[in-house]
């Protein structure tokens, strides 16, 4: 189904955990390119503190495998520092609730560097790690930061939510010139899915159909984008037939595949993870509003993270978090159903 | 300020034998309640990040009995043993590791986030080094109200490399804010051993970059812990001067519940296994005849009974209900 | 015409700047409230960067108006850690960009403490400062971060456009016992206007009609609302009739005052000072596609700054942002005017 | 370590006559085109922040005179002496700072934010303490790629209370990165002594926390601040060492164009403009014979006409282009 991805009829594929698809691409970058290497905290003698960079530092040696102490602000600053130097770096953030600490090297200097140098600078970095919620973490470690990071202009930013995304997008990562924020999942990495056996990548900016319908479309990406196909199939029970958009990458926003697919459907949900106020869902409905005004039956609708930290219990988590029965109630809300 | 000096002893402080026998009691309490979360946590009763606090028991209970009951104390996430000897039920606080509405926290903030105002026991922080920056708040309002508090802020080696300790200290020094920041270095971040994490690793020494004094002591020798937390609690209340203490500690289990800590040799470990805390306390009081072997077994199998009856008390308990999500967003 | 401050009518008005609004804001609070203490860099000898706090320092003495060394990490978090203590800390930020570099004590801290802990603390905290663009400061000192903060359930946040508004809305943010976040303007401290002689608040969430109308609905906050105002008087030059809605709170965010007004106009233009990219703005204009449906005449449009860092240059910035001739294209556009 | 020996003379450095002849150009160039900046600043031909050097030129042409061509150096806002230094030209200095296309950052960047890709100077950073992490990113690269690079990274005495300063010096030290460290303590950060944000303000002391070499050099003493930082490149080329230098220097005018600077007395700043590290320079080649009081003049006046040229070439230079605006975003 995916419209831009590497022609699947004549690969081979072969079965690999998230975790994997995304191991290989950094070894694979890393065996092209002398330039680029991988830092952060249990990067290498732990190979992960989500097994993410497993085997590497055994494969690349230390210098290129860095583990380094608990400094979010100074390890990211470095990335960005060794990028304009000429480096590839890849730095690690153990999760992205720790990125906050480390937004200033971010958003003061990777991505306007080059800009305020009038171009003298470019500065090919790539942001990694889990980002939103996994299970009974708390208010402190389930946090999504898309729309923190989307905000800025000079930063790319991909949420991928299969492997075979995950791989080919974090290959692109590596080789844009740009600085690009690249969010996993802690709940994703043990995810199985086919990625081709051969070589590929997958370029920022273009988006995917993750599922073809015609009754309303479903925009979702990384965790949600498998959660939004979970929610189809119930509708589909209803005989309801959604179309899943995954952008895939937040900046650049393939915004042309989203107004096409609601000029189909005419009713748009829009799910995300993270919280709604200000939200990258906020972004996609305001320009799906202002770009296919006409060919709406009924508002977009979203479907968020509850309006409040997250709370430890399972139950009041499992109250907060997004569900497939959440998107299924949006969508028939949507379609004006009950 | 030198790291090596004369062994402290059971009579080097001037701790009452009550209260001997207390501090030794409140230590095997945090020993068998972590041993019981670590079971429950395998039988799937606990989830999410659990860090115990085994190996590490003298540093929290000797530096609480030198506090005052006024006094605030906070940590990381690794808090059960600090909630626990700050006096802390262990009622309310398996309640909160089962999440459940009974809990110290009604089940909302878990393992990482313990808390117990009543006694001063201010939390419970995730994020490493981002509650010492809150320790010299405290600190501040306590200076502004000359409320004669002190503030113990205790902190994993891990956290010293971050830049909220260094802004921390410098303006706690800067403002003589009272404060006694306790880095409990147990050797290891996750699975980084402090000499791959600190330029300079004796860190007691970073005090001298804030004209602060500083302290390394032995945080199995309970004794040791005492006096200098003593010493430092008393010269912040008198002057306002902070300390900063390094308690040299070693944690038996890995980092968290999901960590086999394969960083570290077997030898290693039953090295630090051999100096347990438990043990040197024990056998002074044994020394000092202040206790017997039976009365050792009594209080295990007293506590073994009062931490069962806190998982009973946790299953027993009711979830948080539904309508709690909304509130305590705002007051 | 404002509909929620003081009743204008009886009470005697005096003209103050910004400044001076402010400035009497945390002097009056402080005044009350021997809890309440300022604390920033050059606060107190300097009497504020931007003299907000000219002469507290001499009023209140050096316990309670502090200055400190440039570490906005700790000397937030400090008030943060008061604030739990039961102090009632005012923290100015000498500019919001630098409050990246505290945004972790923000987010994880001030607004998590009381939901982790299951309601056993407050956190009465104000950060406040000047937010978004001055003149010619170029690309690390001209950052709008509304929706940075906005997005966050557990905080308030306050963007006042008025003298009177912003001494009102100060003294209620000091007095709330909720994390408020305050945005001033390094633009508006010169700003001259009429308050009240005698004391006033003005409640946090409560938005305001600045100029009544009939054809469009601009929403403005901070700087933008006087800005609006100059675009609704060209639009009246051309016979349309802007109504300006003010929503001074963007958290709580008075959005039924947003309905009613687009109920009437059937058209809304956001004027967004920061980025477009999950802006406030975007916030607002889903919160109306959703909401107001079936009033729309036209796709709500957002004006905002140009997508990328600020340039130095005059030209170039003048291009960058927004300005009241892009207001009414837009407002022209709404209307399908030419 | 010790702060105070005896003073450091012109014959204690082995630098040939011409290019001491240069520093000395090199610092009045420096001084002369700040004047000219305030008053075309005055004037409104340049606005936002305008950040002099000041008082402090001998800091900036001492140390490059004392790196090699390939070493990087960068700074804070503070940053056309630096930029000099190094050798950007004076044309697209001033053509910067009126914001112009012909501006060594095409206009985009202004006062704060020079770049010299070219001659190694790579900014320009308006973040206190924000390029501290930069510097040990162009040091790790270096150790990477084994190229025998130098960086300096330059900042003021307010920047070391930053969390940035604190993790980026132990990481260069933990991980022997090629970076001289070098703080320009001009006393001050805005209206704020040093010693009003130091706990402890003898700034090179922090290098002990890192177990790093540190200096403390008398800034307006160029043989000085030339020895001290050979020393410390040099090093740091050989073995990777990092090293701390504190610079104690003192900016002869406000913080910025819009400070008055009320906070010090008339007296101070006196004292310190009677210690101008031009004079000492100046007097030291007199001494020597190097240059006489006639060639002094001649420099002046030719330094006045590259001046007033620059001006003329900002003047003269169009604005960037509309189309500028979406460029430079993304590569
Ligand atoms: C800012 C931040 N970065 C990373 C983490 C992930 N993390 C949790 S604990 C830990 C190690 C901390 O070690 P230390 O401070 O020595 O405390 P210990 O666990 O040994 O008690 C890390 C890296 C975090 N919680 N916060
Ligand atoms: C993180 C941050 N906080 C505050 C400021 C505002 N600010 C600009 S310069 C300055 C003083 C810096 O002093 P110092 O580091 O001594 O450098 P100097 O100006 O003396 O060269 C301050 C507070 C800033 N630019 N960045
Ligand atoms: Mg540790
Ligand atoms: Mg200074």
């Amino acid at each position: 189904m995916s419209t831009q991805t590497v022609a699947e009829t004549n690969s081979k594929v072969k079965e690999v955990t998230f975790r994997e698809a995304l191991n290989e691409a950094m070894a694979e970058e890393m065996q092209r390119d002398p330039n680029v290497f991988l830092i952060g905290e249990e990067v290498a003698e732990y190979n992960g503190a989500y097994k993410v960079s497993q085997g590497l530092l055994e494969k690349f040696g230390p210098e290129r495998v860095k583990d380094t102490p608990i400094a979010e602000l100074a390890f990211c600053g470095l990335g960005v520092g060794a990028a304009m130097a000429g480096l590839r770096p890849i730095v690690e953030m153990m999760t992205f609730n720790f990125s906050i600490l480390a937004m200033d090297q971010i958003i003061n200097n990777a991505i306007k560097i080059r800009y305020m140098s009038g171009g003298a600078f470019k500065c090919p970095l790539v942001v990694r790690g889990p980002n939103g919620a996994a299970h009974s973490l708390g208010a402190q470690h389930s946090q999504s930061f898309e729309s923190l990071y989307a905000y800025w202009p000079g930063l790319k930013l991909v949420v991928p939510g299969t492997c075979k995304d995950a791989k080919g997008l974090l290959k692109s990562a590596i080789r844009d010139d740009n600085p690009v924020i690249f969010m996993e999942s802690e709940l994703m990495y043990g995810w199985k899915g086919d990625i081709p056996t051969e070589e590929y990548t997958i370029p920022l900016g273009v988006g995917d159909i993750k599922r073809a319908g015609k009754d309303v479309t479903l925009v979702a990406w990384g965790k949600m984008v498998d959660l939004s196909l979970k929610a189809a199939e119930l509708l589909e029970k209803d005989g309801i037939s959604a179309e899943i958009i995954d952008p895939r990458t937040i900046r650049p926003l393939d915004e042309t595949l989203i107004f096409n697919s609601v000029k189909k459907t005419n009713r748009c949900v829009v799910v995300e993870e993270g919280h709604r106020f200000s939200g990258v869902g906020a972004e996609i409905s305001d320009r799906i509003q202002q770009n296919s005004f006409d060919h709406l039956d009924a508002p977009v609708i979203r479907v968020t993270q509850e309006d409040v930290p997250m709370p430890y219990a399972k139950n009041l988590e499992y109250a907060s978090i997004v569900t497939p029965e959440k998107v299924v109630q949006a969508v028939k809300k949507v379609l004006y159903i009950k | 300020m030198a790291a090596k000096e004369k062994i402290t002893g059971i009579n080097d402080v001037d701790i009452p034998a009550d209260k001997l026998r207390q501090m030794y009691y409140d230590m095997l309490m945090i020993r068998r309640l972590e041993e019981k979360s670590a079971q429950m946590y395998q039988q799937g009763k606990i989830s999410g990040f659990c860090h115990l606090y085994v190996g590490q028991e003298a540093v929290a209970v000797g530096a609480v009995a030198a506090l005052s009951d006024d006094d605030y104390v906070m940590t990381s996430y690794r808090d059960h043993g600090l909630a626990l000897a700050r006096g802390m039920t262990p009622n309310v606080l398996m309640a909160e590791l089962y999440g459940k509405a009974t809990g110290c926290s009604k089940g909302k903030g878990g393992s990482m986030h313990l808390f117990d105002v009543e006694k001063n026991f201010i939390g419970g922080y995730g994020i490493v080094g981002g509650h010492l920056p809150l320790a010299i708040g405290y600190g501040f309002a306590s200076k502004y109200r000359k409320d004669n508090r002190v503030t113990a802020c205790f902190f994993g080696d891990g956290s010293v490399a971050q830049g909220a300790f260094h802004e921390s200290l410098n303006m706690a020094a800067l403002w003589e804010l009272p404060v006694v920041f306790i880095c409990e270095n147990n050797m290891y971040g996750m699975g980084t051993h402090v000499k791959r994490a600190l330029a300079h690793d004796n860190i007691y020494d970073q005090a001298q970059a804030y004209d602060m004094p500083g302290y390394q002591l032995i945080g199995n020798n309970i004794f040791d812990v005492y006096l200098k937390v003593k010493q430092a609690g008393d010269l912040a209340r008198k002057t306002g001067t902070p300390t900063l203490i390094e308690a040299r500690t070693y944690r038996f289990r890995g980092h968290s519940m999901s960590d086999p800590a394969t960083y570290r040799t077997k030898e290693e470990v039953d090295e630090q296994k051999g100096k347990d805390c438990l043990t040197v306390l024990k056998d002074a009081l044994i020394k000092e005849k202040i206790c017997k072997e039976d009365e050792f077994k009594e209080m295990d199998s007293e506590i073994k009974k009062i931490v069962a009856d806190s998982v009973e008390f946790s299953e027993k308990s009711p979830e948080p209900p539904l309508d709690a999500l909304y509130e305590d967003v705002f007051v």
